[in-house]
């Protein structure tokens, strides 16, 4: 998993590239977590093909985390099997889900 | 008839991304659609993380992959204690972000993406098996 | 002593490849040093692709791993028709470029790179042990 | 494997990444003879991390179309795995192995 960072408007961008897995959950958590330190972050997936269950952890983790702090956190760029995994465990009702970086930073 | 696809490894959480590894290149091999490549692993990396993390004692885990009648038959075995995932309670998915619990995910993958899944505990072994739809 | 690494597979070219994949998770999975697994894929590329291309009728081939006094001990197996790797001539290395000869690596790179290779036909498989060194 | 083709002098530079196996053999050979097609040609191996006997094949069958048409054919930058491969399959006595592109292209 490769995470570079950007800005989109006051937004913080994790652009994720490579599978979300167990192996990879724990770097990403605490590059997510880091970043939502500083401010609201859109977490971009269109790199990413794969979420399991533990990578779902890390992003229910950081919208909890957000949430706390008064923060935005959303993600974009889904691929048709993130969407699935995102639908059929019920996070496209929890973790915002928008078409674009520009769109996100506007929602 | 012989799996198309056996692996059986110690099991470690590197070794679950061996077993990923592995199950990537098998499904570029075997030309399965994306969708289904990806609730195969989905499957194999919630039930092998499982073992990994929680069967104290295990000295393996093993996926079985073959074609059936209706799809990929799997089987996912261990020697760790007895254990049905089964048994896990569902997740409340429509539970709001603040009271959304994590954990219980792995089972309702395997309830939602798989047909007729069904445990057993043989001669020391878990075993779980069920099929997997070929449908994109 | 269970294998620390098993993965049996439909012996097409492609599988030759998730079979490289796989090991290449697993020996960083398990920290081997690089020169160990290049070695250990090396064989086991030879002789999978061998069972692959010329294996007429073959239904699986398998490699297992595991940990062993002196190294790792190596077990490939396939059910194709008899045939002893061993019994293969050895190239000659030392032919110059104009008539060396492509071919017979594999068995070369067997006897070379690791310690006590054996073939036994059982059961109408074939069963290549051999023993790889651990030094790097 | 990925081929970039490039030149060093008045040869041309085959620049491989990834495994040289049986699966990539294939892509591979035809990529290296049809540049001998051209002229002499110099395999830059310093991306390669494995060569296996499939692979052996493939520079084996480009040293000797190019020893038939008059041109160079060498090698640069073997790993030590790799080397290791050469040596003992004697590929080392009849594959020129240099350090670098500019010794390969004035040797
Ligand atoms: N293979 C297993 N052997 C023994 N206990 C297990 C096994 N798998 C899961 N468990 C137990 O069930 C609990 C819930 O598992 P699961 O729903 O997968 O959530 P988690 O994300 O915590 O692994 C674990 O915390 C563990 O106590
Ligand atoms: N597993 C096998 N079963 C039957 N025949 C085999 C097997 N492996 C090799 N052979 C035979 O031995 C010959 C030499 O094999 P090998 O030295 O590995 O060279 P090659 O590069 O042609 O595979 C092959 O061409 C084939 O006829």
């Amino acid at each position: 998993m490769e995470i570079t960072e950007t800005t989109e408007g006051a937004m913080g961008v994790a652009v994720l590239d490579g599978r979300l897995d167990t192996a990879t959950a724990p770097a990403t958590e605490a590059k997510l977590l880091a970043m939502l330190e500083k401010g609201g972050v859109i977490a971009d997936l269109s790199a990413v093909r794969y979420v399991s269950s533990a990578g779902l952890r890390v992003l229910l983790k950081a919208a909890k985390q957000a949430k706390a702090a008064g923060r935005g956190f959303s993600v974009v760029g889904l691929q048709p099997a993130v969407r699935e995994v995102f639908e059929i465990s019920g996070f496209d009702k929890i973790i915002p889900a928008f078409d674009s970086r520009a769109a996100a930073a506007a929602g | 008839m012989e799996p198309a696809f056996h692996l059986r490894l110690a099991p470690s959480p590197g070794n679950v991304a061996t077993l990923l590894d592995a199950l990537e290149a098998y499904a570029e091999a075997s030309a399965l659609p994306p969708a289904v490549a990806m609730r195969l692993a989905l499957i194999a990396e919630e039930l092998a993380a499982n073992v990994a993390m929680h069967a104290t004692g295990a000295s393996f885990f093993a996926l079985s992959v073959r074609p059936a009648e209706g799809g990929l038959e799997l089987a996912i075995e261990d020697d760790g204690p007895a254990f049905d995932p089964l048994g896990a309670a569902a997740p409340d998915t429509a539970a709001p972000l603040e009271t959304r619990e994590v954990g219980g995910l792995g089972v309702h993958f395997l309830r939602e993406m798989t047909r007729a899944p069904r445990y057993e505990r043989r001669e020391g072994r878990n075993r779980l098996v069920c099929t997997l739809p070929l449908e994109a």
